[in-house]
C-alpha cells in the first residue's frame, strides 16, 4: 500500500471525487492559483479548471452561502474553509442554512455539501487562530462531524462525506497535514459513524480522535511500560457518535479518560462522558475523566501554549487516577 | 418614477398579461386577509408576515421569469409563493402546519417551499437566503444553463454583511442572479433613514460593478418591465441586477405587530393606500377598456373561491404523523 | 415586595444601572422608537436620550463589534440581541474580540459588556427562530453565562452582568417575559455562579434553568403526587458552573435528572452529568437521565413542536427510571 | 497619485516632519528586518506578517494623529505600532513571546497592545477589528471627547460583511472614525481584482455618504496631508472617512509565505522595490537639502543600535511564568 501524507491523502480523495462526479467543486480562499493555504488542494485547478476549483474572496459566511445554494440547485460543494476558526463567520449559513433546509422543507431538498478545513491549535498562533469547534458542529442537528486522525482515514472519510447527501464537517489538523501512513488506492470509503480502535487493551480506554489519537497512542505506551494496557478508541465520528463501540470497549476495560482538544466546557467529550454514564454505568469502576484543552484562550508564548494543551503525560495521569494507582 | 399611464397604449399581450397579473394580485390579496383571518383565531401560529401592499412586485417579477428559472425569498414569501404557481391550498395548509401543507407543515409561514416550481424557500435569517441565491447562480452557470435566480429581500437586508459579500461575488463571478430588493421604507419599526447612510438602496450596485434599476413597485407593469431587462442582462452573459422596487406594506410587520404606532403615522399608511396597486392596475384595465365592473367581480369571486377552498382544505387536513418529528433531518 | 413581570424585571435593573453609571448604554434592533421588540426597553429612550438608547440597523456582528470597541475605549455597553437566533451572526465578535482581548493583550483592556435577548424556543417560530444557545456560549473561556428563570432572577442577574468587568450572556426567555414574581425593589443583585434550589427533596436532583425550571417544578409536584421527593436546582448561572451546590444536592439524593432546552449532543447537560459523574461518582445511584429538545430541527407544526421539547412528562418519567420505578 | 515633487517647497516644520518620519520608516525596516532573522532562527513563532514596503503609510498616518486619538490595526501592525510609541524593546519581546512583551507574551505577532499608548492591537480576523474601530469612535462620541479612532486594514477586507456594516454604523451615528485601507493589491496570493467586482476601494464610500480619499502610500508627506483632511473632518462634526492607501508589500504575505510565486512575478516585486518608500523620502530630503548621507547613516546607526538593544531585550527576557496561563481569562 503506498505511503502518503495526510495532506496527499485528502489531496487523493478529492481529485478522485471530482473525476468520479462532475457535479463536485471545490471552492474557498486560495485554493486554487495558490494551490492551498495548506497545498491540500495542489494541482486541482490545473486538472479541473477555475469553474470547479473556485477562488473566493475573503467572505466566509457568502461562500458558505453560495455553497448551499449550489446544493440546492443540485450540485456537490466542498467548501473549504483556510481554518475553522474564520468559519465561524459562515456558521449562520452552515446552522440556518444547510442543516435546517431539508427539515424546513418538509424533505424536498437535500443538501449535499462539505465544509472541511483544519480545526484546532497549530503552534504559536495565538487565541483567535487556535480554537478546536467540534463540540459546537456536533450539536447541530442536520449536520454530520468527521475528524480523521490518520491520511487513511483522511481519505475515506473526505471521499464518504463527499458522498453523503447530506451537510458533512470534516475537521482537519494543521499539524496532521504532514504525517504520514499507509492509504489504500482508489475505492477507500470509510463509512461515517465507525469509531476505529486503534490500539487494543485491557485495563482502561482511552477515547480520542484526529490530533489527540497521536497524544493517546503515546500515553497508551507509557503505560504499558507500567503494565497497564490501555485500549485506545479513535472516535473518527463525532456526529454520529459510534456508541456501541465506546461502550463495549469501556465495558470490557470498566475505566475511561476522554482526550479532546477543545475546551472542557460543553466539549465533545462531556458527550462521551454522559454516553458512558448512561450506557455504561454497571461496568464503570471509577468517574470517566477527561483531558482537555485549558480552560483559557490559547496563549502565544510557545511554554504556556505547550501547557495549555492535551498530551501524553496528562492522559497517564488521568488514567493512573481512573486505576486509583495514585 | 414611470406612472401606469405613461406605458405605450395596450396591445393583445400586454392586456392579457395584465389580467393575469392582476388575478395573481387578487389571489394574493384575498389569501393574506383569509390568513389573518385564520391567526386572529388561532389556527395559524408563530410568526405570520402578510404581503398586502406588496403584490405588485410579485406579480410583476415573476411575470418575466420562465418555469425553469428559480426564486427564493425571505420570510415574507406567501405573495410570491402564490404567484410561482405553488397552490393556494399547499400554501394555506403551510400556515396551518398541516401534513398537506408544501412544507409538510414543518416550515411554517417563513418556510414555504416547491422544488417542483423551483421556488427556493423561505427564509427566515434578514439577508441570509442572498448568498443563496448567489449560489443558485452558480450552479446556473456550472451546469451551462440559461435559466437565472431571482431573489427577494427587503431594504433592510442591505445593512447586513451577507448582502455584500453575495453581491460582489455574482459580480465577479458573472452570475444570473436578480437581488430584487422590496424597498418598502421600513424594517420592523424601524425607517430605512434612520439606519441606511444612503437610502437609494441602487447605490450600492456601484460598488459591485452591477446593472441597477429603480422601479415603482405599485405598478405591475412596471416591474415587470424592469425585471425584464434584468433577465435579458442574465440570461445573455451572466449578468447580475440590482433591482431597487419601492413599494409599501399596508400591514404591521407581523401578525403580531401594530399597523402603524411609534414608527409610521396613520395617515401615512392610509396616504399610501391610494397607491394600492390592485386599485392601480384595475383602474389602468378599465382605461384601456380591458376590464370591466362586472369583469372584476368575477375575477374577485373566482380568486374568493380559491382561497376558500384553500382554507377549506387547510382546516380538513390532518397534522402530521407524531413520527414525522423525526424525518428529514437527515437525508438517507 | 412588588410583583413584577420578568419583563418588566429587566427594564428595571437597565433603568437602575443606567441611572448609576453614565457609562451604560443599550444597543439593539429597535430598542429606541420601538420600545424594544419584546418591550424589554419600555420607557428608556425618554428617559435616557438616543445615544444611551441606541436603535441600530440590522447587522448583529457590526454592532456587537460597536459594543466590544466602545467598551475597550470606557464604557460599559448592553447590546441587546432582538433574540440569540440571530446572534449567531455576531459569534465571531463575542468570542474572538469580546472573550479574548483581555487574554491577548496580558491583562490590559478588560471588557465589561453584556450581551442579551431572548434565547430558546417561542411558540412555532420554526427551526431558524427556536434554538438554544446555552452551550455554545457556555463552551467559551474568557465569558459568563447566566439563564435566570424567575423575574427577581433576572432583576438580579442582569445587575450583576452588568457591573461585571467581564463580558456576560444574559439568557432570557421569550416565554418568561410575562411571567410573574415577586421581585426586591432597588439594590438587588445576584451573585454570577451560584445556583438556586427553587424547591427541596429527598429522592432525585431535578437540575434545570431558565423555562425548564418551571417544567421541572412542574414535574416535582407530580412526583409528590407519588410520594417520590424531588430537588430542584435551578443552575442560574451556566459558566461557572455551581458546581457544589449540583453535587451537594446528588450527594443527598443519590439521583439525578438534567433539564435543558437545547439538543441532547454537547449540551450543557452534558456538562452537567461530567461534573455529577467525576464529583459524586460515589453517591450516584443511577446514571443520570437527561431531557433535552429532541435532536431535531424544531418543525412549525404545533403538535410536533411539544412533542420535541422538555416536558414535566417527559422529566417525570426520566425520574422514575432514575429511581427505578418502572 | 500626488509625486513627493509636487509638493510645495518645504519649510522648517515639514522637514522636521519628514526627518521624524523617515526615522520611523527606518526603524520599522529594521526592525523587521530582525524579527525575520530571528523567526528564521526559531525564536520567533507562529505567523508573522511583515511591513517592509509599507512604512510610509503607519509614519504619515500616525503623524497626523495627537497622543489621545485611538489606534486599532490588523495582524499586519508591527510597524503603526512602533510609530504609534510602543517601545521596540516591548515590541520585539513580544514577537518572542516573553513576559516583558507589550502583551506580557500572550498575544504575539498578531495581538500587539499597549492600552496606555491607545494601541488598541492587533487583530486576526480579516475585518474584524473595523466595527471595534467603530465602536471606539462611538464612545469618543458618546464621552463628549475631540479624539479620533484611526483604523487600518487591508485591502482584501472590504469584501467581508463586517466592514460593510461598519462603515454604514460609522456614517449614521457620525463617529470621528478614520478608516484607512492599505491597499497592498494582495491578499494572501490572490490578486485584488480577482476577487473584488471594484478594485479602487474609495468606491464604496459612495454606498455610506462617507469622504474619501486615494493616497500614494509610498509617499510619506502625502499619507500624512490626506490623514490630516480626515482627522480635521473627524475632530470637527464626527465625519468619517475611508482612506485608500496604494501600497505593496515588498515580502510575503507572512514569514511562512513565498516571497512571490504563483501570485505575482519576480520582475513585479522588484519593479515596486524601485518605489521604496524610504528610497523615495531620502531622496526628498535630499534634494531639498535636509539630509546628506552622513546624516542619513548617523540616523540609520542610531535605528540599528535601537533595534539591536530590543533584540538583546527580548533574547535576555523571561518567559512567561507558568501560573500566566491561568490569568487574564477573567477580570476581577
Ligand atoms: C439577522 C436577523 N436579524 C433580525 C431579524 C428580525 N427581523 C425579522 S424581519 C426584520 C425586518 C426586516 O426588514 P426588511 O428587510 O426591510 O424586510 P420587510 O420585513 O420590510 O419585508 C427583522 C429585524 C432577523 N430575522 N434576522
Ligand atoms: C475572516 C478571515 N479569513 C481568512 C483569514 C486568513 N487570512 C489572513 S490575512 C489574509 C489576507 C488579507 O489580505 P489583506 O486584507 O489585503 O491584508 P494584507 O495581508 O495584504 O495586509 C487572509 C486570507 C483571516 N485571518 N480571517
Ligand atoms: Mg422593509
Ligand atoms: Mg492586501
Amino acid at each position: 500500500m503506498p505511503t502518503l501524507t495526510y495532506r496527499d491523502a485528502l489531496n487523493q480523495a478529492l481529485r478522485e471525487e471530482m473525476q468520479r462526479d462532475g457535479n463536485v467543486f471545490l471552492m474557498g480562499e486560495e485554493v486554487g492559483v495558490y494551490q492551498g493555504a495548506y497545498k491540500v488542494s495542489r494541482g486541482l485547478l490545473e486538472e479541473f479548471g477555475p469553474m470547479r476549483v473556485v477562488d473566493t474572496p475573503i467572505a466566509e459566511l457568502g461562500f458558505a452561502g453560495i455553497g448551499v445554494g449550489a446544493a440546492m440547485a443540485g450540485l456537490r460543494p466542498v467548501i473549504e474553509f483556510m481554518t475553522w476558526n474564520f468559519a465561524v463567520l459562515a456558521l449562520d449559513q452552515i446552522v440556518n442554512s444547510a442543516a435546517k433546509i431539508l427539515y424546513e422543507s418538509g424533505g424536498q431538498l437535500p443538501i449535499p455539501i462539505v465544509f472541511r478545513g483544519p480545526n484546532g491549535a497549530a503552534l504559536q498562533l495565538g487565541a483567535q487562530h487556535s480554537q478546536a469547534w467540534e463540540s459546537w458542529l456536533s450539536h447541530i442537528p442536520g449536520l454530520k462531524v468527521v475528524a480523521p486522525a490518520t491520511p487513511a482515514d483522511a481519505k475515506g472519510l473526505l471521499k464518504a462525506a463527499i458522498r453523503d447527501d447530506n451537510p458533512v464537517i470534516v475537521l482537519e489538523g494543521e499539524m496532521l497535514y504532514n504525517t504520514k501512513g499507509e492509504v489504500p488506492e482508489g475505492e477507500y470509503v470509510v463509512p461515517i459513524g465507525q469509531a476505529d480502535v486503534k490500539r487494543t487493551g485491557q485495563d482502561v480506554t482511552l477515547i480520542c480522535h484526529s490530533k489527540t489519537v497521536s497524544v493517546a497512542l503515546k500515553a497508551a505506551e507509557q503505560l504499558a511500560e507500567e503494565g497497564v494496557s490501555a485500549e485506545v478508541v479513535d472516535l473518527r465520528s463525532l456526529r454520529p457518535l459510534d456508541e456501541a463501540t465506546i461502550t463495549g470497549s469501556v465495558a470490557k476495560t470498566n475505566r475511561a479518560v476522554v482526550v479532546e482538544e477543545g475546551w472542557p466546557h460543553c466539549g465533545i467529550g462531556a458527550q462521551v462522558v454522559d454516553v458512558i454514564q448512561r450506557e455504561a454505568f454497571d461496568h464503570l469502576d471509577a468517574p470517566v475523566l477527561r483531558v482537555t484543552q485549558a480552560d483559557v484562550p490559547m496563549p502565544y508564548n510557545k511554554q504556556l501554549e505547550r501547557l495549555a494543551k492535551p498530551s501524553p503525560e496528562k492522559v497517564v495521569a488521568a488514567a493512573r487516577r481512573v486505576l486509583y494507582l495514585d | 418614477m414611470t406612472s401606469a399611464t405613461a406605458q405605450p397604449k395596450a396591445d393583445q399581450t400586454q392586456v392579457e398579461l395584465a389580467r393575469r397579473m392582476l388575478r395573481q394580485m387578487l389571489l394574493i390579496r384575498r389569501f393574506e386577509e383569509k390568513a389573518a383571518e385564520a391567526y386572529a383565531l388561532g389556527k395559524i401560529g408563530g410568526f405570520c408576515h402578510l404581503y398586502i401592499g406588496q403584490e405588485a412586485v410579485a406579480a410583476g417579477s415573476l411575470a418575466a421569469l420562465r418555469l425553469d428559472d428559480y426564486v427564493i425569498s425571505s420570510y415574507r414569501e406567501h405573495g410570491q409563493a402564490l404567484v410561482r404557481g405553488v397552490p393556494a391550498k399547499a400554501a394555506m395548509a403551510e400556515l396551518y402546519g398541516k401534513a398537506t401543507g408544501c412544507s409538510k407543515g414543518k416550515g411554517g409561514s417563513m418556510h414555504l417551499f416547491d422544488a417542483a416550481k423551483r421556488f427556493m424557500g423561505g427564509h427566515g435569517i434578514v439577508g441570509g437566503h442572498v448568498p443563496l441565491a448567489t449560489g443558485i447562480g452558480f450552479a446556473i452557470k456550472y451546469q451551462g444553463g440559461d435559466q437565472v435566480c431571482l431573489c427577494y429581500f427587503g431594504e433592510a437586508a442591505v445593512n447586513i454583511g451577507a448582502f455584500h459579500e453575495a453581491l460582489n461575488m455574482a459580480s465577479v463571478y458573472h452570475l444570473p442572479v436578480i437581488f430584487c430588493c422590496e424597498n418598502n421604507r421600513y424594517g420592523m419599526g424601524t425607517a430605512f433613514e434612520r439606519v441606511a447612510a444612503v437610502t437609494d438602496v441602487v447605490e450600492h450596485a456601484c460598488s459591485y460593478d452591477m446593472a441597477a434599476e429603480l422601479v415603482n413597485g405599485m405598478d405591475a407593469l412596471a416591474v415587470y418591465a424592469a425585471t425584464q431587462r434584468a433577465v435579458e442582462r442574465a440570461r445573455q452573459g451572466g449578468h447580475p441586477t440590482l433591482l431597487e422596487v419601492r413599494t409599501y406594506r399596508f400591514m404591521g410587520h407581523s401578525m403580531s405587530d401594530p399597523l402603524h404606532g411609534v414608527y409610521r403615522t396613520k395617515d401615512e399608511v392610509e396616504e399610501q393606500k391610494k397607491r394600492d396597486p390592485i386599485t392601480q392596475l384595475v383602474a389602468k384595465l378599465k382605461d384601456d377598456a380591458a376590464l370591466d365592473q362586472a369583469g372584476l367581480d368575477a375575477l374577485d369571486a373566482e380568486v374568493r373561491a380559491e382561497v376558500e377552498d384553500a382554507v377549506k382544505f387547510a382546516d380538513e387536513s390532518p397534522d402530521p404523523e407524531p413520527a414525522e418529528l423525526f424525518t428529514h433531518v437527515l437525508s438517507d
